[in-house]
Parts: C-alpha cells; structure tokens; sequence
C-alpha cells in the first residue's frame, strides 16, 4: 500500500524518464525541447509534492489553522518555472536559426552537414 | 647582491643580449665569466641565498671545496670559449651560451635537489640551441634526439626526488647512496647526463652536430656537471667504479675507427668520463681529489683539442679524417695546440692530463682494485691512440689532401694559445691546481718510478702504431657512419614493426594477412580514434551525450546504493 | 680515397716560420729518423725498467717491462679489434637517412673557409665538397 | 559604509551594466560601459579578498533578511579568489574582444552581445558568492542562458547548434543539480549552505540524501565537463566567437569545479563524499582517464581550438584528481591549478583568436612559419604552451609540482606517475603546433598571404598581460600557493 500512497513520486519517476528518453531517442529538435520541458515539469512536481504536509491548508495566516503546506518549495519552483521558460525561449529561437541556416531540425541530418564541413 | 650570484649574472646578461650590439654582445660574453668569477670567490663557504619557495628552503649558492673548483674551472671553459667564438654574429648561439654556462654553474652550486633540477633542465634546453643553430635539418633532428633524451634525465631526476622526499622529508643535495627507488631514479638521471654506457649515445649523436663554437661550449658543461653531481650524491658507490671502468674501454674501439674527428674526440670525452667515474666510484679523499682534477684537467684540454678540429672545420668546412691532412704547412699554430691536446689528453709527463689521471689510477690500486686498475692502463694506451696521435696525425700529417687553408683567425689561436698554456701550466706546476682540491693532497706525481712507468707506456704504445702503420695494419680513415647504441632508436625501433610483421608473415602464411591486418590496424586505430571524427573526438550529438549523462547517473546510484 | 688528389703547387717560401720548421715530416728519410729515435728511446726506457727499481703496487706491475708490455700489446689489440669492429657496424653515410648530420657538407654560412693558394686548389676543392 | 556592502556590489554592478547595454544601444559605448563596471567588479573583487583575509569570513544578508530566511552571500578565501580569477578574466578578455568582436559579430548586434557578457558575468559572479543553495541554481542558470547566446554569435553555423547541444547538456545538467538541490531540501529543511552542512550529518541515513548526493554529482559533472561528460565542450569551444572562448574556458568550467568542492568538501564534508560515498571510486577513475584520453586526443586535433578545447577538458581532469586526494596539499594544489589553468588557457584562446583574426582560420596544418610573420603572437603561444606542459618557472610546473607532490604525500604513486605520462602527451601536442610555427618553413605551393601582420595591440596588450602574470606567479609560486592553501584549509574546516 505504502508504494501506492507515494503516487504522485512515481508520477515524478515517469514523466522524468519519459523526458529523459525523448532527449535520448528523437532527433528532430524541437521534440527534444518538448523532451526537456518533460523532464523540468517532472522536478517541479517533484518540489511541489514536498511542500505538501497531510492534511494542511494553504498557508494563509487565519483563525483556527493549526496545519499549513509549506509554501518555501512553492516559491522555488516559480523562479524555476520562469528559467524554465527563458531556456524553452532560447532554444527555440535557436532552433529558428539552425532552420535558416541548415534548412533542417533533424540532428541526424545536421549532424551529416557538420562532419561533411569538418573534414574539409 | 643576490643578482650578482655567478648563476643569476649569467641569465641577467643572457637577457641583455638581444638590445645589444653585435660587438657589445661578443664583449658582454668575455666579461660576464670574468665578473661570475670574482663573484664566485667574493663568497665565503657555506650556504647563502636561501630562498624560500615552493613551500620548500632552496639553497642557491652553496659553496664549498667541491663546487668550487667545478664552478672555478666552468667559468674559465665559458671565458675561453667566449674568445673563441668572438666572430659569431648570433643571437641565438650568444643567448644559449649564456644561459647554458649560467645554469650549468648554478647546477654545481645548487644546495638542494629542487634548484639542482631546475638548472639542470635549463642546461638541457639552452645547450639544444647551439645545435638547432647550424639550422639544418640534419642537426634539427639531431637536437630533438638530444633533448629528449636530457629532458628524460630531467625527469627521472624529478620523479627520483620526489620519492626522495616523500621517503625522508629533506631536498637537500648531500650524499645519497643507492637506499631508495627515489635514489635509484636520480642516479639513472644523473647517469643519463654523465654518458653511462648504453646511455651514452646521445654524446657522439650530437657534438658533431652542433656549430663550431657550439661544440666547444658544449664539451665543457653537461656531462662534468654530472660527474660533479654524481660525486657529491654518490661518492663511493661502487657500482660506479665498473661502469666506470666500462666506460673508459668500450668508446677506444669507436673512436679509433670513427671517421668525424669531432665525433672521435665525443667518443674520447667519453672514455675520459669513466675515469672520473671511477674515481667517484672509489669515493676515497684522493679519488674524490682524482676526479675533481681530472675534471678540471679535461675540461681544458678537451676544449682545446674542440677548438683545434673546429678551427680546422672551421677553414676547410669539413672534419672528416678521410679529407683532411697535411694541413700543418699552413694551420702550423693550430696544430702545435692540438698537439699540446693531444700530449695533455695522453698524459705525458709535463702535461695536466699526467697530473691528474695518476691520482684516480693510484687511488684505485691503493684499494685493491686491480682488475679496475689494469682496465685504466689499457684505456690510457687507448687514449693515446685515437686522441694523442689519430687526431693531430690525420689532420696535420698523413697524406696531403691538397687543402690550403689559411691559419685559423686571431681569436681563435689566442684561445687556443691560452688553453694551450694552462694544461702545459697545470702539468709542471701541479701544486696550482692540487691547492684547489676538495681534500687535503699529499701527492707527488713526478717520482723516477711514476714518470718512467708512464713513459714507457706511451713510448711503446707509439712504437706499435709506427709498427701497424709500417705493415698497413692500421685501419684507413674511410667515410662512413658507424653503428652504435643509438642503432636502436634510430633504425630498430621504427624498422621494428614492419620486420616483426614481415616475420609472421614468412613464417605462418595462414596467418600473413591478418598478422598484417592486426599490427597496422592497432597502430591506426590508436590515431583513428583519437582523429576528428574518430570516437574520443567525436561530434557529438545530444542523444548519445544524455545516454552517457544517464549511464553515469546508473553507475554513481549504483555505487552509493551497494 | 681512391682518387687521390695530385699533389699541389706549393711555393714553400710562403709559408710561415712556424710552419717551416715541420716541413720535414715530408720528407720519408727525417720520418725514418724520427723512428729510429723512437726505438732508441723504447730501448733505453726498457733498460731503465732493470737498473731503477720502480715501486709496484699491483701485482705484476713491478715486472720489468710490464708497462711496455700492456703498452704495446693493448695498442695493438685496441687497433686491431676496432679493425674487426668496423667490418660489423660500418654503413655507408647515408644510413640512417640521406639528410644525417654525417652525410650533410658542412653548410658554408657562416664559415669562414679561406685558401691560402686560391690557384690551384679552390677548383679542385669545389669538387669535392660538391661530390 | 561602502566596505560593508562590498558582497552586493560585487552582483549588482554588472547586473545593471546588461540592460544599461541594452539600453544604450551603440557598439563603443556598451563596451566602454562594460570594461568600467567590469573593472569595478575587479577592484571590488580585490578588496573582498583582502577583507576576508585580514579579518576573516564576510556573511551577508540579502535585503537584510537574517540568514536561515533570506539569501546569505557568503565570503571566505575560496570564493574570494575565485570572484578575483573571474572578475579579472573576464575584464582582460573584454579588452581583448573589442577588436574581435568588430570583425566576426554581426554589426548592430553589438550591444546584445555585451549585454550577454555582462549578465554571464553576473551569473558566474553570483554562482561564487552566493551561499544558499538554490541561489546557486538560478545564478547558474543566468550565467548558461547567457552563454548560450554568447556562443551563438560564433560566425559560423556550427555554433549554432553547438550552443543548442551545450543548451540542452547545461538545462539537463542544472536540472540534476536542481534535484540534488530539491532532495537536501525535502530531508534538512535547509537551503542555506551553512545551514545544511550543520544539519547533514544528522540526516545522512537518509535515502534523501544519498540521492541529493547522487544527483549532484552527475549535474555538476556536466556543468564543469569532467570526461564522459565533457561532449559539449570541444563544438562549443571551437565554434564561440574566440573572444568568447577565451573568458569562458578561465571561467566557466572553473565556477562549476568551485560549486563541486563547495558541495563535496564544505556541505557534505570530505569524510562522507569520499568515505561514505566513495565518490573517488566515481570521480577519480574519471579524471585520470579523462586527462590521459584527451591529452592523447589532442595531439591528433587539426584544428588549433579544438586541440586546446580537449587539453582544457584534460587539465580539469588533473584538477578533480587533486580534489580526489581530499587532503590539504591535493586541494592546495586543485586549487593553484584553478587559477593557473584559468590564466594560461585564456591566454593561449587568446593567442589563437590573434591568429585567426589575422590568418582566418586556425588548422594547424596551415600555420607553418607564422613565427616569421607574426612573433609576438606565436611567442605568446609558446610561453603559455610551456606552462601547459608545466616547464619549470612557468606556472603549470607549479600546479603539476603540487599535485604529483600531494599524490605521492597521499600515497597514489600511479596518480603522480600518470600525471608525468600525460604531461609528454602534452609536450607532443603543444611541440606539434610550436613545430609547425616555428620550424617549417612556408610550403612553396601555396601563395603567400600578402599583408599578414602582426595582431592589434588592443589583442596583444590583455594577452601579454595574462601571461605576465602567469610568468610572474611561475617565478614565486608562494604567491598563489599560500593563498590557496589558506582557501583549501577553509573548505576542510567546513563552516564556522
């Protein structure tokens, strides 16, 4: 029962494996960044789990709360969410660039280009 | 002050020389060995400039009897070869000698084995100079096979005083002894430098490599700073008196039918080597006075006989016994120096060569060294035959190669003429030279029974070469390279792979192909690998670097987990 | 050498003093003179060896002509056994590789060959060092 | 009043120096904007490490929020140095840009590209100071972001996806920290540095922990690109504008390898890294492979960049070796290699971007007899080549000195001895391209470049200045090595 009643950590555990073999087995770019948004959306589960606590409120200071979530995780991950973002921008403008400049997003095929270029 | 310590004016001078003139450079070359010397003896014994460094006290001047007649006798080489290369015109050569005489007494003053290291790389580098200066191919690559090899002595002698410290906590440079591997790898080390057989080749590879005057320079330094460390860390290890002993008999053989009168007198600096080793070996306060002499002794004599050959290449641009002769009708005052060389190498009596070698002789026979003792007398009729009379006779005499050149220039035979006179100096007043000595010497060299036992020697061992000479006994001057251990780096090592090859080939015809296969493919694949686009230097692709990143997360859980 | 060079045109009066002194080892009668010295001299060093009493530290060593002895027989026998020698580890110049330090002429910059008689001998000189 | 708020000022400064970039929009006054502030940072640098040295650790309250509630800066000798090394590297090499940058950076993109520079700073800056752990995420995550668009200015394409590779390894990389991160939280309740590292050894037990420790490991070992997982870094290096190359190889890897020993020595503590977790088993077998594989791989490069790039990753494999021993000396001696790695291999990018401004390109090959045409330069290369080998009186002798030092004081003989291997494979590399610049003479095919130059004096001036250094802490070595012993005894002795 006690491995059921930690769901949401497997929910974690998959969705980061999931993410992880995005990374690992697509080549098309921007699969990969939905790979990578996977796997950061799996830690921010993982922080907000944490905060939880059995049986507790939100953190609003009010009568007759003796129990509230720990809101600390909660503010982590919001700067976590905005890197998250800024990365995902990033990389999608990059992505953008090596389109103009490769006319593909499958790694495997740029990657071709690449050694082509290095050898001469 | 501290500037002004022989080691440190040497380099400071070397840095002055590229905003120099090029007669304010030849100048500055004369005067430093002059100020280094009267720096060398404004200094009490003792240790002075100890700097800390490094976590560690290094000791850069450490003065006594023993370092300062190496650094006595290495100022006078560094002054005596500056006269003599008064004509260069090259920075470069100016700069090396500089820096490689400044380390090479910093090597000899050096009080731990730190500062010892460091001068002793610094003579590696600054001397490969003087033979990249000929700017050849040919003695490009020579001085590659020479660096590496000194640099490879540099290292043993580092990895060796490391160990030594981790095993005794000290880095000072006193007496060793053969206790530890430490030990043992600076022994290696300094044996490396001190042409130990079978370590010896990289002498002969690169002497007759270097420029004329590089040769001169190149006589006097490395392989006595050597022998002054191998005397100061393992006197008395008598492992040494039979490498020593080696040593002074297996170079006669190629010296005598070697072709390049520098390479013979390579060969001959060699032998002469041995005797010094020896002497180390014995480790007794006259052997050790033996050596040091003998040391200061050659160093003079062995430059002058550099000086005689290099002024002969110097005119007729070759050095080649097979081409030269008869050059004493017009090289007159360059040929009676050589033979004052010549007679001082030998040993004759009057000359320094005599007053010095009879001190290692006589300290090996005092202690029961006999078969060491015979080797040395066979070695010393050795000396004469291919440094005494094949070097002036083939030159000077012999048949007459039909070469006019003029005399050698001024410079050269004012050097030649001063060294000249202090070996016949040193040989009629040896009392000079012994007061200079580490130990006290109760010593007389002319006795009736010594001069006679010598004489008879050298007269006899002339009386065979006129013997050979007269019945065409004696092997001609040819052209030719002759074959020694440097056979194995040179042409057995990279002839090996292929010949292996060939062998399996012959022999198991099955396997010829795939033997084949198997030895080119290893050798290309270690390159293959490593090449762009081989798989250590792969471009690679965010797939397989997350299949690492997650592997390696595997092995660390893995790991922490058990 | 097989092709010995003739012998040069010397005007002998040009050469130094110095060098005038030693103009007899030409001469093969003053070389046989200087042997039969040399003999003499081996003679009379053998015959010392008898009437002074040399002191021996090693044994032999005070053996009347022990010294002339391993001077003349080890000075053969180092001659001879280079001789041997030879025949094994001798190879032509251009062993190791066509451009070895033993093969290259001596590279003329910054040499400063000069020829006491430039008539005779610089063309025959030029030929060699080209061969 | 100043002095107190030097912690801050160390941040803020470039902070504000990116959008005042933005802002200003015009290529010679952004640069100018950013050496001042950059010189700043330096000067104030300075004085930190000479505060903390004289009068000991510096805690800082954020927005005077005590510590466990608000974020700390905290200040002790390691940081302090490293805060000099980046500060100072990052200013040379700003110096060194503004020629560079003229020619291969797009012209109108100028200020985005300072901007990018200041805030990578920043990032790197923060990365150092900070002492909450989380803090460390977000500060690292500035500096990647920023780096990433640095490495896309390159010229050509390959930097493109080079920085999208380095992009998704760095985002992995500070999500695994981010983890680690996550995990000491769930089981100290802590994110202040000081704080954990009192709290840890009572949570130990955990499973909390040991996979905090497992994640962290794995992410800083990608950010500081420690062999096998180094793939990022040869493309990056290679393609980045070179002024870029330069600061980050001194910077960047070296911040990460500083947030690695702040971890393993100051909050987990040496005895349970490398006692209990036998991380050496993990990292050492790492780092000696890791420097004899790519000192070996090196040598085969063609192109110069690259050639260094794999050296780079070789050298940090000496440093986390150092850091393996976990003694005084091995820190001692991980630490000067830090330092001395940071200055000699900017230096050399620099020398390498001098020739590709000049030449065009940088394969080894075609570089024969530049000596003749551009000396300053090549001497340069050499200098800092030698100190890459570690020639006595240079400063890599020193490094290599301590480490084979502190290796055999620990009793890994085979460590010191594979050091010596890797340092001829060194030799080979570094002689191969002196070889060809020095000694081959110009092949008679290929027509002469006319005009070829020496490089600028703006290049040469923060080169020459970087290797006077390096030449001048090889000379008295005390310098540096009684400033990082005093950093590695701090780390040992954990948090006061």
């Amino acid at each position: 029962m006690q491995v059921l009643g930690l769901y949401n950590y497997w929910v974690v555990i998959i969705l980061m494996m999931a993410g992880l073999y995005i990374l690992i087995a697509r080549y098309n770019l921007i699969k990969k960044m939905i790979g990578l948004g996977v796997f950061q959306t799996s830690i921010f589960y993982l922080y907000i789990t944490m905060g939880k606590v059995q049986g507790g409120t939100a953190p609003i200071l009010a009568d007759g709360i003796e129990q509230y979530s720990n809101p600390l995780p909660h503010v982590l991950i919001l700067t976590a969410i905005v890197v998250g973002v800024a990365t995902t921008a990033v990389a999608l403008a990059l992505i953008v660039r090596i389109y103009e400049e490769f006319d593909t997003i499958e790694e495997d095929e740029i990657k071709a280009i690449e050694s082509a270029e290095q050898d001469s | 002050m501290s500037l002004l310590a022989p080691p440190f004016l040497y380099l400071l001078a070397a840095v002055l020389i590229p905003v120099l003139g090029s007669r304010s450079r030849a100048l500055l070359l004369l005067l430093v060995p002059v100020f280094g010397l009267i720096s060398l003896l404004s200094y009490g014994y003792g240790n002075h400039l100890v700097i800390p460094m490094l976590g560690f006290e290094l000791t850069f001047v450490r003065l006594d009897k023993l370092s300062q007649i190496f650094g006595i006798i290495f100022s006078i080489a560094a002054f005596l070869a500056a006269i003599y290369a008064w004509h260069v015109d090259d920075k470069i050569q100016q700069m090396a000698t500089l820096v490689y005489a400044g380390s090479a007494i910093g090597g000899v003053l050096a009080g731990d084995l730190i500062t010892l290291f460091l001068y002793w790389e610094a003579t590696a580098v600054a001397s490969v100079f003087l033979i990249w200066a000929r700017r050849t191919p040919a003695s490009y690559a020579t001085g590659m096979r020479y660096l590496i090899i000194q640099v490879l002595s540099g290292v043993l002698l580092l990895a060796g005083l490391l160990l030594h410290y981790n095993d005794t906590g000290s880095i000072a440079f006193d007496h060793l002894g053969l206790v530890s591997l430490g030990t043992w790898l600076i022994f290696i080390g300094f044996g490396i430098k001190c042409a130990f057989p079978l370590m010896h080749n990289w002498l002969q590879d690169s002497y007759p490599a270097a420029t004329v005057t590089g040769t001169v320079v190149l006589s006097a330094f490395t392989t006595k700073m050597a022998v002054y460390a191998l005397a100061r860390g393992y006197a008395g290890t008598e492992i040494l008196i039979y490498i020593g002993a080696i040593m002074t008999l297996f170079p006669i053989f190629f010296a005598e039918i070697e072709n390049d009168l520098r390479r013979v007198l390579a060969y001959s600096l060699n032998n002469q080597l041995g005797f010094m080793v020896v002497g180390v070996g014995v480790g007794t306060e006259m052997a050790l006075n033996g050596t040091a002499a003998h040391a200061f002794c050659h160093i003079l004599y062995k430059a002058l006989l550099f000086m005689s050959v290099g002024a002969v290449l110097y005119r007729t641009g070759t050095s080649k016994a097979s081409e030269l002769g008869g050059l004493y009708k017009t090289m007159p005052v360059t040929m009676v120096c050589c033979l004052v060389g010549a007679a001082s190498i030998s040993a004759f009596p009057l000359f320094s060569g005599f007053v010095s070698k009879s001190l290692i002789l006589d300290a090996s026979v005092s202690n029961g060294y006999y078969i060491v003792w015979f080797a040395l007398v066979v070695a010393s009729a050795g000396v004469l035959s291919h440094s005494g009379i094949k070097i002036p006779y083939f030159t000077f005499f012999a048949h007459d190669s039909g070469k006019r050149p003029a005399e050698a220039p001024m410079h050269m035979r004012i050097a030649m003429i001063i060294t000249a006179v202090l070996c016949v100096f040193i040989g009629v007043f040896p009392g000079a030279l012994y007061a200079l000595l580490p130990f006290e010497v109760d010593y007389k060299p002319y006795t009736v029974s010594h001069v006679l036992s010598q004489m008879q020697l050298l007269c006899f061992a002339l009386l065979a070469f006129v013997f050979l000479m007269r019945n065409g006994l004696h092997p001609p001057e040819e052209r030719g390279v002759n074959l020694d251990s440097d056979w194995v780096y040179r042409k057995l090592a990279p002839g090996l792979m292929p010949a292996i090859v060939n062998a399996i080939a012959s022999t198991v015809t099955s396997a010829q192909s795939s033997a084949k296969d198997a030895v080119v493919s290893f050798t290309r694949r270690v390159a293959g690998i490593s090449r762009p686009g081989g798989i250590l230097s792969v471009n690679w692709g965010v797939n397989s670097m997350v299949l690492i990143v997650t592997v390696m997360m595997l092995i660390v859980l893995l790991f922490n987990f058990s | 050498m097989t092709d010995k060079p003739a012998k040069p045109i010397d005007d002998k009066q040009e050469y130094t003093p110095l060098a005038k002194r030693f103009l007899w080892a030409d001469s093969s009668s003053a070389v046989e003179r200087v042997i039969f010295y040399l003999s003499v001299t081996c003679t009379v060093l053998f015959v010392l060896d008898f009437i002074i009493h040399r002191h021996a530290y090693a044994p032999g060593e005070g053996i009347p002509g022990f010294y002339a002895v391993v001077g003349f027989v080890a000075f053969t026998l180092i001659v001879l056994g280079a001789k041997q020698l030879r025949r094994v580890i001798l190879r032509n110049e251009h062993y190791y590789s066509p451009f070895s330090v033993d093969a290259e002429n001596y590279p003329d910059a910054g040499l400063d060959k000069q020829q006491y008689q430039s008539s005779v001998d610089d063309t025959h000189d030029v030929k060699r060092e080209g061969g | 009043m100043i002095a107190d708020q030097l912690p801050a000022l160390q941040i803020v400064i470039p902070m504000l120096a990116a959008p005042l970039c933005v802002l200003v929009k015009r290529s010679n006054a952004c640069w100018a904007i950013a050496l001042v502030a950059n010189v700043l940072v330096v000067i104030n640098a300075f004085a930190l490490l000479h505060q903390v040295r004289t009068d000991g650790v510096i805690r800082y309250a954020l927005g005077g929020w005590a510590a466990p509630t608000g974020i700390e800066y905290y200040v002790d000798t390691m940081n302090a140095i490293m805060l000099l090394l980046v500060s100072f590297i990052s200013c040379v090499t700003l110096v060194f840009a503004y020629t560079s940058v003229k020619k291969t950076v797009v012209t109108g993109k100028h200020y985005l590209f300072y901007a990018a520079w200041m805030l990578c700073l920043t990032g790197l800056l923060g990365i150092s100071i900070t002492g909450d752990a989380f803090n460390v995420f977000v500060f690292l995550e500035i500096s990647s972001l920023a780096t990433y668009m640095l490495l896309a200015f390159g010229s050509d394409r390959r930097a493109l996806t080079a920085s999208f590779r380095y992009l998704i390894m760095g985002s992995v990389g500070a999500s695994f920290i981010l983890i680690g991160i996550g995990f000491l939280y769930a089981a100290t309740g802590a994110l202040n540095m000081v704080d954990l590292a009192q709290r840890i050894p009572d949570a130990e037990s955990q499973r909390a922990v040991l996979v905090a420790f497992s994640f962290l490991t794995i992410g800083l070992m990608i950010k500081a690109a420690v062999f096998p997982l180094h793939g990022w870094l040869a493309n990056a290096y290679q393609h980045a504008p070179i002024a870029v190359t330069a600061f980050l190889a001194g910077t960047a890897t070296k911040v990460s390898l500083y947030v690695l020993l702040r971890f393993f020595f100051s909050i987990f503590g040496p005895n349970y890294s490398f006692g209990a977790m036998l991380l050496n088993v993990v990292l050492l077998p790492a780092a000696i492979v890791g420097f004899l594989l790519l000192s070996l791989v090196a040598i085969f490069q063609t192109d110069l960049r690259r050639m260094l790039a794999y050296s780079s990753v070789a050298q940090i494999g000496y440093i986390v070796a150092a850091f393996c021993l976990a003694t005084q000396s091995g820190l001692t001696a991980g630490i000067v290699h830090i330092i001395n790695h940071g200055i000699i291999k900017t230096a050399l990018f620099m020398s390498v971007g001098c020739i590709i401004y000049r030449v065009g390109h940088a394969h080894i090959g075609s570089l024969d007899n530049l000596m003749k045409k551009m000396p300053l330069t090549v001497t340069a290369f050499i200098i800092s080549g030698l100190g890459l080998i570690g020639v006595p009186l240079t400063v890599g002798f020193i490094s290599k000195f301590s480490l084979i030092g502190a290796s055999l004081e620990r009793g890994w003989w085979m460590v010191g001895a594979l050091v010596l291997v890797s340092s001829l494979f060194a030799i080979v590399y570094v002689g191969r391209v002196v070889e060809i610049m020095v000694f081959r003479s110009s092949r008679t095919d290929t027509p002469e470049p006319t005009g070829m130059r020496e490089a600028p004096m703006s290049m040469l001036v923060p080169m020459y200045v970087l290797i006077g250094i390096s030449l001048w802490f090889g000379i008295s070595g005390s310098t540096t090595l009684s400033v990082a012993s005093e950093a590695a005894a701090a780390l040992l002795g954990g948090y006061q």
